[in-house]
């Protein structure tokens, strides 16, 4: 468990084995098994209600309310970006961000990372005073700020424009380059699944259906046949005819 | 999780990594937990009775309770106060609680429901019952009326008041978006206004239905031979602590039950809520 | 209360020690008295501390008995039988009565405006406030006893008489005949008179008021000699009340109660003057009769009153005042 | 909405094709509104005295009550039993918050803190304070901690009841929000937990502050020689309507001081909610 | 204003004159002016922040709150699907989609419409039993139940996998066919919009700054280069260099 992989520990690893998760009689999470190696960048996929956000809160520990069984290994530190942005409405802005911080530094590290999401001088806004794509890059500077081990971000991107989400991939794509941490990431966009990760998930009936390593170098475009190969695999395996997307 | 044909994850996570998450809920119900505080009070008492710690003139044993309530009911006394004390207090309760609630809803959704009924409800609130009974007992005279009205004023107040709050407090995401769907006032109040307050109606009930018992005290002492308040107040007099102590056992019950019957409501009612007590 | 000075405790028959050992200290509840034994200069005197509480009527003192919180209570004649019959003893050590009492009554029976009640036999059939086990209460089955009235040939209406709930549970027609007491009286005649309210004397002594102490505190010997030297101090300041009625009236009714002077006045003409006797032998055979009535009415075991009274303080009163009278 | 160089669209959107929508909201608050309600009592009351409907043996015209209350000032009664009760009151309040809001932290946060603490306090709060003051006295004596104690104890127990509901109803997901994030306890507490449960406990406090005062009425009619409730306890013994009128006006606006000190409080320190009142 | 044209009624037409919208001291609608005749499909893109909702809550008559002045006009009858999906959560499911039906058959309607945004079954879940796409489609649902004459859409399909998303720009496209409502619809998602609208806005700094008429068939495709050529331009103009993209 303590093997040195380039600086970085085996703690890294998400082990997921024989995961059963439900709701009543409906299982929506049927033997699920995964495993994520230390400092991968996975991308999740899947129709709406397919089950990833349920998926993601078994990891992150927090579903002992819902029925289940199996068995879940993961890193001590992680962070969560949940679907919703989960401000807490009676904090500020930048205490909404340092929530989780200790130390002395932990405003100034608040504001940088306020500031590097675009949202420089909006510190001592109330949550309830932000557009939805704000309060959705607020709480993409919490869960980044305190450097995680595993980071499960749940549809961080949805509410944000084409420019601001590529900023936002760049944000996330330095901050991987830093520190290297295993990523979970749901989205609903194939094209940022491929831009991304190392690896793409299509989570389909409670198992995974499609288990795709990207074989592209770190600068990725839709110039790149391969990158549109892998994102036609993907669209079908949604069930989406090319010709519409 | 109604016929489950899963386990809760619970034993079969636990060769996990790490500890589940750091627990900040409060954990599950331990069960029959409500019975232990009582029940520990009870102990205290006994222990205190029987090793004489506790002088029986102030504070009798409970097995003196016990068969001084024995000996009341076997005269009949206590289930007929109680039963003429629970009319009046269930009426008053009725009452109040639809009066309570009405003017809570045009008092929330008006500004000048609010101008003309809240001071005169927050005066009415800060001026002690034992001082207005007096006035009381000039405009409805000393009958049952009177009686009925006092607890009527001693349950709409907590009524009013938390239905108000609960009302102003709704989000304005719900009622924007009543705006935007053009809803009528009627169903606006019906769909929006009276579930947004329900949580703080249900609170408002907790307090209602103790007053409704505690007012019992101050008015059957007016013009009464019968309920339990006049049980008390008589007892006092002639210093029957042992009866006293069975009517402060008997608030203590009454009240635990109708509170824990508001409770259960509240858990049925709000069953939609994700909240720290889940 | 609450000082354990270890001392051998005193026999409730044992004659009554003259000297009062330092740090003695008693707590008083007699909140109207007080004030004559304050102004009369009698309480500088005490070779004792007193701690005074302002406590009264009979449910409170015997509360505040039960607590210790209290060695003296000033009441009538109900509190003391209601103590012997929920198990704290107390005695009965200085009694005051009224000179000429049946024309200076503590009560009278207000009658409701419009209400034709001339004597107490015309309370037949009308409707009587009554509280059970208050001072008043008593008086009403008394009233009756007399009038050869049974409970059955009034209508009893329970009411608490705390305050001025009589006066205007009469002036409401809630009740026909009801027992007012001090200025209460004058209150309800000069409001209500118009109307056609009146109020009627009862006929019967309702003068007696007492000082009783719980027996636990009588075996406190300091606390014995120190009630005595009380007892003494509260006769003289009876004295001083008679002689000096306008500065009582001014600095007690008007500056403390914040009654006008007349009020003041109106209460200081209705007491008439003190009667401390030397013997109480009659008093305690009236205090027979009441304990007699009561005990019948409510069901309880019949007292001997001469049990409610410390014998041995009898003289006391009578004697500071006839030793003052001397100097 | 500081320096702002924007007007409110109120006029200049008037020629729009329809209403700016169906107003569900109250609308904007009354200048002074909350003054409306008791100043029309107060008309009522002046009214009914000077037509003479209102018998001023029972209840004294409000000049009466004015020249009444100067002559109290005057001699300086008034004042002096007014300070005399705001600091029984005043510390009784400060007491009674600080347990109020630790138990019911203590309960919302553990099953256990809630199954030992949760019945005796239903229970204290059913039982009459009446019928519960000969036990205080018994335990606390008849001095001025006994009258604290009592205040507190009619204090303590709205702060518990709203701060515990408050806490209780806080949404799970902020609550996850802490567990994801491993929050330590005290964070825990201090970020979600506490101001998550302020509505709750300032409309607990709305109860304490009027609590308080009422109280009064109970403790200061044992053993004391001063205080609002004492020199009500006296008029009303020698039937000075004026006194007790004026005794009550004085609750009346005592309970509309503090109550509005409270909401005050409210206002601010929830400027963050967006609600119906808004 | 009663002009008829082809069944429908000019009441179908937006006019906002010189709307100025600002929070404290700083403008977010600046002299905005619009003019969106009846029956006409307008999609509305800009930067995060940029003042989206502001408008859309303008128009919906929802911002009585908010400083500022103008002229607006509006049909009676409209609908808003509002940035988060807002659903009360005391109501079930069905109950919330009905909420602004009247009639004997509204919940026949009601039923109806959760069917076609893939929600049979789910008619008496708690709204907070459904996945966040779920919850979307129950609002988009409550919004076309109505069958307004405007259609206030505040990214409706933000949340919504690639395959579901197709399905709602089916229905909704189906809806608009059938009705001819005016439609505003914000979203980010380039594409989206040349695919759904017949005019695309981009909103910056207050005011109108692209104004893009899609002349387009109504089968639209990738494959086509006009469609192509109105990606490349609204990207630009939200500052996306294209081969990023
Ligand atoms: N508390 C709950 N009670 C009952 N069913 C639930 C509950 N939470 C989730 N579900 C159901 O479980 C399924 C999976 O939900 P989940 O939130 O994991 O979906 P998802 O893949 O995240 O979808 P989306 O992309 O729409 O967010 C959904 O059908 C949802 O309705
Ligand atoms: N109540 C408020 N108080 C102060 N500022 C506000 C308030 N509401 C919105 N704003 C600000 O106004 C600007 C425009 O907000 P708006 O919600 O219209 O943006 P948007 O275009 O919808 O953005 P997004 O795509 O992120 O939803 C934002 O910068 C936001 O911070
Ligand atoms: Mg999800
Ligand atoms: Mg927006």
């Amino acid at each position: 468990m303590a093997t040195n992989l380039g600086g970085l520990t085996a703690t890294g690893t998400v082990r997921v084995h024989r995961l059963v998760r439900g709701f009543g009689s409906r299982a929506v999470l049927d033997g699920f098994d995964l495993e994520i190696g230390a400092g991968e960048f996975v991308a999740l996929l899947g129709r709406s209600g397919s089950g990833k956000s349920t998926l993601l809160r078994a990891l992150a520990g927090l579903d002992s309310d819902v029925d289940g069984s199996g068995v879940i290994e993961v890193p001590e530190k992680s962070s969560v970006v949940f679907q919703d942005a989960r401000l807490l409405p009676w904090q500020r802005v930048l205490d909404n961000v340092v929530l989780g911080l200790r130390g002395s530094n932990a405003h100034e590290r608040g504001r940088a990372a306020l500031a590097e999401v675009g949202l420089a001088g909006r510190e001592n806004a109330w949550p309830n005073e932000l557009s939805g794509g704000e309060q959705q890059r607020v709480a993409l500077a919490r869960a980044l700020v305190s450097e995680p081990e595993l980071l499960l971000a749940d549809e961080p991107f949805g509410a944000l424009d084409a420019l601001t989400r590529l900023r936002m991939h760049d944000l996330l794509r330095e901050l991987y380059a830093r520190h290297r941490p295993t990523v979970l990431l749901v989205t609903h966009d194939v094209d940022e699944a491929v831009t991304l990760a190392d690896r793409v998930l299509l989570l389909d009936s409670g198992r995974i259906a499609v288990d795709l390593t990207i074989d592209l170098p770190a600068q990725r475009s839709h110039r790149q046949p391969q990158f549109l190969a892998y994102r036609e695999t993907l669209l079908r395996a949604l069930g989406v005819n090319h010709s519409e997307g | 999780m109604t016929a489950s044909v899963l386990a809760r994850p619970q034993g079969t996570t636990t060769p996990s990594v790490r500890k589940p998450g750091r627990r900040l809920k409060p954990g599950r119900p331990i069960p029959l937990g409500a019975a232990i505080g009582p029940f520990l009070l009870l102990s205290v008492w006994a222990a205190g009775s029987a090793a004489g710690w506790i002088d029986p003139r102030t504070l009798s044993a409970p097995w003196t309770v016990v068969t001084t309530t024995g000996d009341l009911i076997a005269d009949g006394r206590l289930q007929d106060n109680l039963a003429i004390s629970a009319q009046r207090a269930g009426l008053g309760l009725v009452i109040g609680t639809v009066i309570g609630t009405v003017l809570a809803v045009v008092a929330g959704l008006s500004r000048w429901g609010e101008a003309l009924l809240d001071g005169p409800i927050q005066i009415k609130r800060a001026i002690p019952s034992l001082a207005l009974l007096p006035l009381l007992v000039l405009w409805f005279g000393i009958g049952e009326q009177m009686k009925v009205i006092t607890i009527t004023l001693g349950v709409f107040v907590p009524v009013y008041i938390h239905t108000h709050n609960g009302l102003r407090s709704i989000d304005s995401r719900y009622v924007e978006l009543g705006e935007s769907l053009r809803l009528p006032r009627a169903v606006f109040l019906r769909r929006i206004v009276l579930p947004g307050a329900l949580p703080g109606f249900l609170l408002g009930m907790r307090f209602a239905v103790v007053n409704a018992w505690l007012a019992l005290v101050v008015v059957e002492q007016i013009n009464s031979t019968s309920g339990i308040g006049y049980m008390m107040q008589l007892a006092r007099e002639y210093g029957q602590t042992d009866v006293i102590i069975v009517g402060l056992v008997l608030y203590g019950l009454l009240g635990l039950l109708s509170d824990g019957a508001v409770r259960l409501a509240q858990r049925r009612a709000l069953s939609w809520r994700r909240t720290l007590a889940d | 209360a609450g000082d354990d000075t270890p001392q051998a405790a005193l026999a409730l028959g044992a004659p009554l020690p003259d000297s009062v050992p330092k740090g003695t200290k008693l707590v008083v509840g007699d909140k109207e008295h007080q004030k004559a034994i304050e102004f009369s200069g009698e309480a500088e005197k005490f070779s004792f501390e007193v701690e005074w509480a302002n406590i009264s009527g009979g449910p409170q003192t015997l509360e505040a008995f039960r607590a210790k919180a209290l060695d003296i209570g000033s009441v009538a004649d109900i509190p003391p039988i209601h103590s012997h019959w929920t198990n704290i003893p107390t005695k009965i050590v200085a009694s005051k009565f009224r000179q000429d009492p049946l024309n200076h009554p503590i009560y009278r029976l207000g009658v409701a405006p419009g209400v034709t009640v001339t004597t107490i036999a015309d309370i037949r059939g009308k409707k009587v406030a009554y509280s059970p086990g208050q001072a008043q209460g008593a008086l009403v089955l008394r009233v009756l006893h007399k009038a050869g009235l049974a409970k059955e040939d009034v209508k009893l209406v329970e009411l608490p008489s705390t305050g001025d709930v009589y006066a205007t549970a009469l002036a409401s027609h809630q009740v026909d005949v009801a027992p007012i007491g001090g200025v209460q009286v004058k209150r309800y005649e000069t409001k209500y008179g118009r109307d056609g309210a009146t109020t009627i004397a009862h006929g019967l002594r309702d003068d007696p008021g007492h000082l009783y102490v719980p027996a636990t505190v009588l075996t406190d010997p300091g606390k014995a000699a120190a009630i005595r030297e009380y007892v003494q101090a509260w006769a003289r300041a009876w004295r001083w009340r008679e002689a000096n009625p306008d500065e009582w009236i001014e600095r007690y009714y008007v500056k403390d109660q914040g009654l006008s002077a007349e009020d003041g006045k109106w209460l200081v003409e209705n007491a008439g003057v003190a009667d401390i006797p030397p013997s109480w032998t009659e008093a305690i055979a009236r205090h027979q009769e009441t304990i007699d009535l009561l005990a019948r009415e409510t069901g309880n075991k019949r007292l001997d009153a001469a049990d409610l009274y410390d014998r041995r303080y009898e003289s006391v009163a009578a004697e500071a005042l006839a030793t003052e009278n001397l100097r």
